[in-house]
């Protein structure tokens, strides 16, 4: 079987994953969803470097779960910053920064 | 297999391992300097001085350089003129913005500590104990570092990790206000947020276009492009999913939207900062990846350009026009800015090497001083004290005859915006025009034209505001002008180079011209 | 000195930074110094001239090269410096008139305690003026051109105390932008066309260029003429920027500024030397602003916006002359000169009066100023000779000559343009007489706290000098085609042509429309009672004024259909044009309302716009591509 | 070549798995919904030659990164539910537009293309990628440091509260109790001071009365309780052994005047 349905599934799941930014008003479950698209980017990675039978797309992919954790990390503190002060993760609920 | 030691060019790379060296250093001296005063002290020498010895590496760099420049690691980073101008800038900037974070006026521009909810007990217990936020030093250090690099690397993986690392500091130095602490929050949260999913876009991108080349160096995809049979769409996908990405930092229409909230709600040092540097960075990796890497998809991609550019012309002037804060109207005046960076692109590879770095370089000058200014302009309290910035454009009636020179400078700031002679402004945008006329881009040029004619009228607006018109009977006492030394420093010096740049702009024209040639490597 | 033009714009840019920089230190000496520095300037010009005149008639210009400016790439621009005969008059009109309303303003602004500061943007202002017209590249004159934008904003709104100071600015600004782009799109075409925007390459190339090119790249320098000179259709903002103090409106709504456009016309000869079209357009605009202005300049009670639509039409005779190509070129300048000197002259005197009447501009709050006021009717008086063209005075021999060769030529043109300033003629002597008489003549009609009286010598001195010229100067630079002769390495020399009718005959004509037009507003205004209260035009008003048999003469004969076309066009101009204008403000405005809905604060809806952003793009890239 | 069945799996298991992203309501179940996505990814890394990049995804992913979002999930508050309703009018159709565009273009354009597998290829294994990362990708390790330090300094920043407030010390802790109106004591464990060792017997204060609520409420509604007054005289008895009860007598004393070092001395 061709490997490019691997992408294909990559790129299903990067909607999703997108869908999900779009649709959710829960901060972490937004933020989820972006992990998602990265992790779809990253199964896309791996099937091409399967498919040109070399090694760097999995290196890259390997470097891009490390800046997702660090991307992890800020990106909670953020949200749990926002939470100590307004005791909501709703991304809907700040508005104050608009027009 | 064997490990054969690759052959890296570290001297090359001395000022980036300068800056973020003393990055890793700063943090260090969090940990053993206990004094919040000293440490201070500590980290703004630590910083200043890491700065101005990476800038003085630069000069020499530029002055030994004989060719192009120096490929730091083949595949990996290259460092030649081009890059070298671009970090000399963003080392100016940073410098800049190193001094409005240390500025103390109305309190300075951070909180004292980030982990407490704003109005709680712990942040008046955190200010009563004189605590600092000295972090914000070593942050804004690694954010300067990651801009160079990004200024300098040519592989689009390398691209997205130090694109990271310059984004996750100013998503936390964003967060980090201490006045307005909730606006600040939304800020960070909506920055971080569309930051995070914008550099998704980037990496699909980017894993797209290694499909259909095999490789992901710039300089081997514009060979590998060439050598493709047809119009290949998923390579087409992958460059626009990667451009994209780039246009988001640039804060082009419609991947702007972050650039209004982020700007208004980030501590105004950090807007400073973020407006002038981030631009620059991503204009200056866009150089690279639409001049290199796509450079034989010029044609397909100039809609691309065109139509963003436009977009960003005439929607950032429109809404700027009807803006009352002044924070945001200088954010959509960088958005419709953004349209006339995406100008020059369209325009012959040689004079957007030049125009490229003096219109960054002008527009950033001018936008650092200009939000240094806001940060003089404060409400006062109800104790007498000083409050938090007063951006209410209502609030700045009657500011040249309190203080002529801080309002005469900020009117500068807005003529260089604006494009007005005798301004760098005025020879940014023309290098730029130019360049775009050189390429045949003449009706871009036109509509930039007529974009920057209806832009110029929010900038006079201000101005008369300022100048013209007189504050209402009593509301003199509600605002504090602010006497920062650092602050009114930063002013002037920027004030100074937007005149010198203006008037005299052909030194630093001639070292952009030099430096107009990007080094292209192929092997390895 | 030709070669140390520069030190003219030095000398008046350094002293506006000391001025500027030193603050309220300098407040005791900063307006001589300002003197010293417009003064100087004009001494650099005068050793400009001495040495020029030494010279033979084609080695006269010279430029000088003082630094690059934009280097390299496919444009090399240098700042350089033009020293010809075309540019030296300009600098000695702008320095010379400049100087005099300095010494004026000593004593005009004496009470106000920004008065250093009003040097400073007038020194500012001078040294603009002087880059612009010296300027020896399009970019660099654009520099000037802005410069003096700048200059004159700062000015206009000097007494910002009240808010319709800044919104005069304000609309100043808009128009003039507008102009502004006019010349970056000019320059756009040049520098596309023949790769240069220095005025020597772009003449020597501007043969080989196509004829549609130089008609675009004309029409778009008529729009910034049109901007800065205040012509037809952007004439609106001149009578709003007389908000500002009056030497302003002398040195820069008067002499200088508002001449810039016909300056720019005069100097890209070349580029409409290949456009007809192109020309015959600025004439039209010439003639359209030309009767605009009479006819506005007879409505208006205010006695600086009625000097300023005079100044409108003057310089619609200047863009009509410069319209008619190379016959016209030097009678535009020459009367550009002369109107300089009467027009700030009289600019001068009614600020003269408005300081001895507690600053009314109110006409009919004048009246009988003579008696009080001698020197200021005097001088006042030469200026009103002088702009109805009466001869000897200076007007006749400039306005005359336009007149004279608006006949020549072929086909429609010359009776259109001609009879249009013929006409113009005789309602310039009706307007102008209205105010001269309004103004000094008839009753007194001001109340009884006003005390008028003479001004004081710093500011009489001024007006007496450009009152002689005014009276003489014109006749000094006619006579021998002096002054024609002279401006020839720039103009071109014009083989004479004879116009469609004989000489004696337009002149005659002239001077009996003057006359006419000058003996009515005498019965109108200087015999009769004026109203305190403008008129209205209400039909029991009529009625019930009716009983003054010689009123309803005048009425009847002259005023009413006057009085009505004038309302019309006034009407016109404002609902028409300001209404362009603000209703375009009102429509940005509210497009960025609509737009600015777009950034609700919901970061979904954000992301949202990004990802169908990326769709769109993704769409019409990759999909059309295929 | 690539597995076609574990394909079909893996495809089933993400897709499904992710879909909670859009449609469950708990972000728990979210949580656990997307481990079991990252799992499954892993399962394709390793179906597509990329073992020890499934493990690394099972470390990082399923270990690291989505504890932390469930360790967050639960600071928050882990059994809010949200609502599924959409607040902002037109969102789902622009996020129907929006995502299913983007799948559609993408899915058309990765179609058209057609890639051959490489026939030589070899699994990546820990040594072939080690060797890979430190001398083509050595620059990018490095880098990654200071994208680790921002990352760490950033949470501290956000998150870290240093004391505020010097530590109180055990003696000012037991004044701000009784300042605050508590009990002078700690609320005693039955049998305190009893003579009898029992939960049916009531604690004697200090001064020998009995606590009352140092008894069940259960024993109480039975009626199981021993009265506490029997053993008061023991206590009142002057030949009582016990050098630590109190004379009956003895002055009651108010829990605002005694002094803390007192007591302190003696309860040691």
């Amino acid at each position: 079987m061709n490997p490019m349905n691997y992408v294909i599934l990559a790129a299903i799941l990067f909607s999703i994953g997108a869908a999900a930014v779009l649709l959710r008003r829960n901060a972490i479950v937004a933020f989820m969803g972006v992990e998602l698209m990265l992790n779809a980017a990253n199964l896309a990675l791996v099937a091409f470097s399967r498919i040109h039978g070399e090694l760097d797309g999995q290196i890259m992919a390997f470097f891009v779960m490390v800046v997702a954790a660090a991307e992890v990390v800020v990106g909670l503190a953020i949200i749990i910053a926002v939470f100590r002060a307004r005791q909501t993760i709703s991304l809907d609920e700040p508005a104050e920064l608009k027009g | 297999m064997s490990f054969t030691t690759p052959t890296i060019d570290w001297a090359a790379f001395a000022p980036i391992i300068i800056v973020l060296g003393a990055g890793a250093a700063g943090i260090l001296v969090e940990a053993f300097v206990k004094t919040p005063a000293t440490r201070r002290t500590v980290q703004l020498a630590l910083s200043l001085a890491a700065l101005v010895a990476s800038l003085g590496v630069i000069i020499a760099q530029w002055a030994a350089l004989d060719g192009a420049g120096t490929v730091v690691m083949s595949g990996m980073a290259t460092v030649d003129r081009q890059a070298l101008a671009w970090m000399a800038i963003l080392l100016v900037f940073g410098l800049l913005s190193m001094l409005l974070f240390a500025s103390r006026d109305g309190g300075g521009a951070f909180t004292e500590l980030g982990a407490t909810a704003p109005g709680s007990v712990e942040e008046k217990l955190a200010r009563r104990a004189g605590l600092q936020l000295t972090e914000v030093y070593p942050l804004a250090l690694f954010a300067v570092g990651g801009m160079m690099l990004f200024t300098c690397v040519t592989d689009l993986v390398f691209l997205f990790v130090a694109l990271e690392v310059f984004s996750l500091p100013l998503y936390l130095l964003v967060a980090l206000a201490r006045r307005r602490r909730y606006l600040s929050h939304e800020a960070a949260l909506k920055y971080f947020i569309l930051g995070a999913f914008s550099s998704a876009i980037y990496l699909f991108g980017v894993a797209l276009v290694y499909g259909a080349t095999t490789v992901t160096d710039v300089n081997m995809i514009g060979t590998a492009i060439v050598n493709l049979a047809d119009a290949d769409p998923l390579l087409l996908a992958g460059a626009v999913m990667i451009i994209v990405g780039f246009m988001f930092k640039i804060g082009a229409v419609p991947f702007h939207s972050w650039v209004p909230d982020a700007y208004q709600g980030a501590p105004t040092a950090v807007t400073a900062f973020m407006g002038a540097a981030t631009k620059a960075a991503a204009t200056a990796a866009l150089v690279r990846v639409m001049f290199v890497a796509f450079a034989p998809l010029e044609w397909e991609l100039s809609w691309l350009v065109w139509a963003v550019a436009i977009a960003s012309m005439v929607y950032g002037t429109v809404v700027a026009l009807v803006q009352t804060d002044i924070k945001r109207m200088l954010a959509y005046s960088g958005v419709a800015h953004a349209g006339f960076i995406l100008v020059a692109f369209a325009g012959l590879e040689g004079e957007a090497l030049t125009a490229l770095p003096f219109y960054l370089l002008a527009y950033g000058l001018a936008t650092i001083g200009a939000f240094a200014v806001v940060s003089q302009v404060r409400e006062r309290a109800e104790d007498g004290g000083v409050g938090a910035e007063a951006v209410r454009l209502g609030q700045w009636a009657g500011l040249g005859k309190r203080s002529p020179l801080l309002a005469g400078s900020m009117a500068l700031f807005l003529l260089s915006f604006a494009g007005i002679p005798m301004t760098a402004g005025f020879i940014g945008k023309f290098e730029a025009f130019s360049a775009a006329i050189a390429g045949g881009a003449w009706p871009l040029v036109l509509i930039a034209v007529l974009a920057s004619a209806v832009a110029a009228f929010f900038y006079v607006r201000l101005i008369v505001l300022m100048f013209f018109t007189d504050a209402p009977e009593g509301a003199e006492e509600t605002i504090a002008i602010e006497d920062g030394a650092l602050t009114r420093v930063v002013i002037y010096v920027t004030a100074a180079a937007v005149l010198v740049l203006g008037i005299l702009p052909s030194g630093v024209l001639n070292l952009f011209a030099d430096a107009s040639v990007l080094l292209v490597s192929v092997g390895g | 000195m030709q070669s140390l033009i520069w030190l003219a714009i030095a000398l008046p840019l350094a002293s506006a930074a000391v001025l500027l920089c030193l603050g309220r230190r300098a407040d005791a000496w900063g307006h001589w110094m300002g003197v010293a520095a417009s003064g100087g300037a004009f001494l650099v010009g005068l050793g400009a001239l001495i040495e020029m005149l030494g010279k033979p008639a084609e080695e006269r210009a010279l430029d000088t090269t003082l630094y690059t400016f934009i280097p390299g790439g496919d444009l090399h621009v240098d700042v350089g410096l033009l020293a010809d005969p075309l540019s030296i008059t300009f600098v000695l009109l702008i320095t010379f008139v400049g100087t005099l309303i300095h010494v004026y303003s000593v004593a005009y602004m004496e009470h106000d305690k920004d008065r250093r500061r009003f040097f400073a943007y007038l020194n500012l202002f001078v040294a603009a003026m002087l880059l612009l017209v010296l300027a020896d590249s399009y970019l660099l004159l654009f520099v000037g051109w802005e410069g003096v934008g700048v200059a004159s904003y700062l000015l206009i709104g000097f007494w910002n105390y009240k808010p319709e100071y800044a919104t005069a600015a304000n609309k100043a600004f808009v128009v003039n932008r507008i102009g502004d782009i006019g010349l970056i799109i000019a320059m756009g075409i040049m520098f596309t066309t023949f790769g240069a925007l220095d005025f020597a390459t772009i003449g020597e190339l501007a043969g080989n260029a196509s004829t549609a090119t130089l008609t675009a790249a004309g029409l778009a320098l008529l729009l910034a003429a049109c901007g800065k000179s205040a012509q037809f259709p952007l004439q609106s903002w001149l009578g709003d920027a007389m908000a500002g103090p009056t030497p302003v409106s002398a040195l820069i709504h008067a002499a200088t500024m508002v001449t810039a456009g016909v300056y720019l016309i005069v100097r890209s000869a070349p580029i409409f030397e290949g456009a007809p079209n192109a020309q015959v357009v600025v004439a039209i605009v010439g003639a359209i602003t030309l009767t605009l202005g009479a006819l506005i300049g007879m409505a208006k009670d205010d006695i600086k916006k009625a000097l300023a639509a005079s100044t409108m039409s003057q310089i619609g005779y200047m863009m009509l002359a410069a319209g008619l190509g190379p016959v016209g070129y030097a009678f535009a300048i020459f009367h550009l000169i002369t109107h300089g000197f009467f027009k700030a002259g009289m600019f001068l005197g009614a600020g003269s009066v408005m300081h001895a009447m507690n600053d009314q501009v109110d006409m009919r709050r004048f009246g009988a100023l003579k008696g009080a006021m001698v020197v200021t009717w005097v001088t006042f008086g030469l200026g009103w000779l002088a702009i109805l063209g009466v001869p000897p005075f200076s007007g006749y021999w400039s306005k005359d000559k336009i007149i004279e060769s608006a006949f020549v030529g072929e086909g429609w043109q010359p009776w259109v343009f001609g009879l249009t300033a013929l006409i113009g003629a005789g309602l310039t002597a009706f307007y102008m007489s209205r105010l001269f008489f309004m103004t000094f003549h008839g009753k007194a009609r001001w109340t009884d706290e006003v005390h008028p009286h003479e001004s004081p010598a710093l500011m009489t001195v001024p007006m007496i000098i450009l009152a002689v010229g005014s009276a003489f100067l014109g006749l000094i630079l006619a006579t021998g085609d002096r002054f024609t002769t002279w401006l020839e390495p720039v103009t071109g020399h014009v083989e004479h042509h004879e116009p469609v009718l004989p000489v004696a005959v337009i002149v005659a004509l002239t001077l009996i429309l003057v006359a006419l037009g000058a003996v009515g507003a005498w019965f109108k205004y200087g015999r009769a009672e004026v109203p305190q209260e403008a008129p209205s035009a209400s039909l029991a008003t009529i009625t019930a004024r009716n009983d003054f048999f010689q009123d309803s003469v005048n009425r009847a004969v002259f005023q009413r259909p006057g009085q009505h076309v004038t309302r019309t066009l006034v009407y016109a101009d404002a609902a028409i044009v300001d209404g362009a204008v603000n209703k375009q403000a009102r429509g940005w405005s509210s497009l960025g309302s609509a737009s600015r809905k777009l950034q609700t604060g919901q970061v979904r809806s954000y992301a949202a716009t990004m990802l169908v952003g990326l769709v769109i793009v993704i769409a019409v890239i990759v999909v059309g591509g295929l | 070549m690539v597995n076609e069945v574990l394909f079909w799996v893996v495809a089933i298991i993400t897709v499904t798995g992710s879909l909670s992203l859009l449609f469950a309501r708990k972000g728990a179940h979210i949580a656990m919904s997307i481990v079991t996505v990252m799992c499954g990814l892993a399962a394709a890394y390793v179906g597509l030659g990329a073992p020890f990049l499934g493990v690394v995804q099972i470390v990082v992913y399923t270990g690291a990164v989505m504890m932390l979002f469930l360790f967050v999930l639960m600071l928050v508050g882990v059994d809010q539910r949200e609502s599924l309703k959409e607040t902002i009018k037109g969102q789902r159709w622009i996020a129907l537009v929006g995502a299913g565009g983007i799948a559609l273009l993408l899915i058309s354009v990765i179609g058209r293309v057609e890639l051959t597998s490489s026939d030589q290829f070899t699994d990546g294994n820990p040594e072939e990628i080690a060797i890979e990362l430190f001398s083509q990708y050595v620059l990018v390790m490095e880098v990654l440091g200071a994208l680790l330090i921002t990352a760490a300094v950033g949470a501290l920043v956000l998150t870290h509260t240093p004391r505020l407030t010097p530590r109180r010390t055990q003696v000012e802790l037991q004044a701000a109790r009784i300042l605050a109106g508590a009990d002078p004591v700690n609320k005693p464990m039955p049998g305190v001071y009893a003579r009898h060792n029992a939960l049916d017997v009531p604690a004697l204060d200090p001064e020998g009365n009995p606590i009352d609520h140092s008894v069940s409420r259960v024993l109480e509604a039975r009626h199981q309780t021993q009265e506490g007054a029997e053993f008061r005289h023991q206590l009142a008895d002057p030949d009582n052994p016990d050098h630590d009860a109190k004379p009956a007598d003895a002055p009651p004393r108010d829990a605002h005047d005694r002094n803390p070092r007192q007591g302190e001395g003696e309860s040691r």
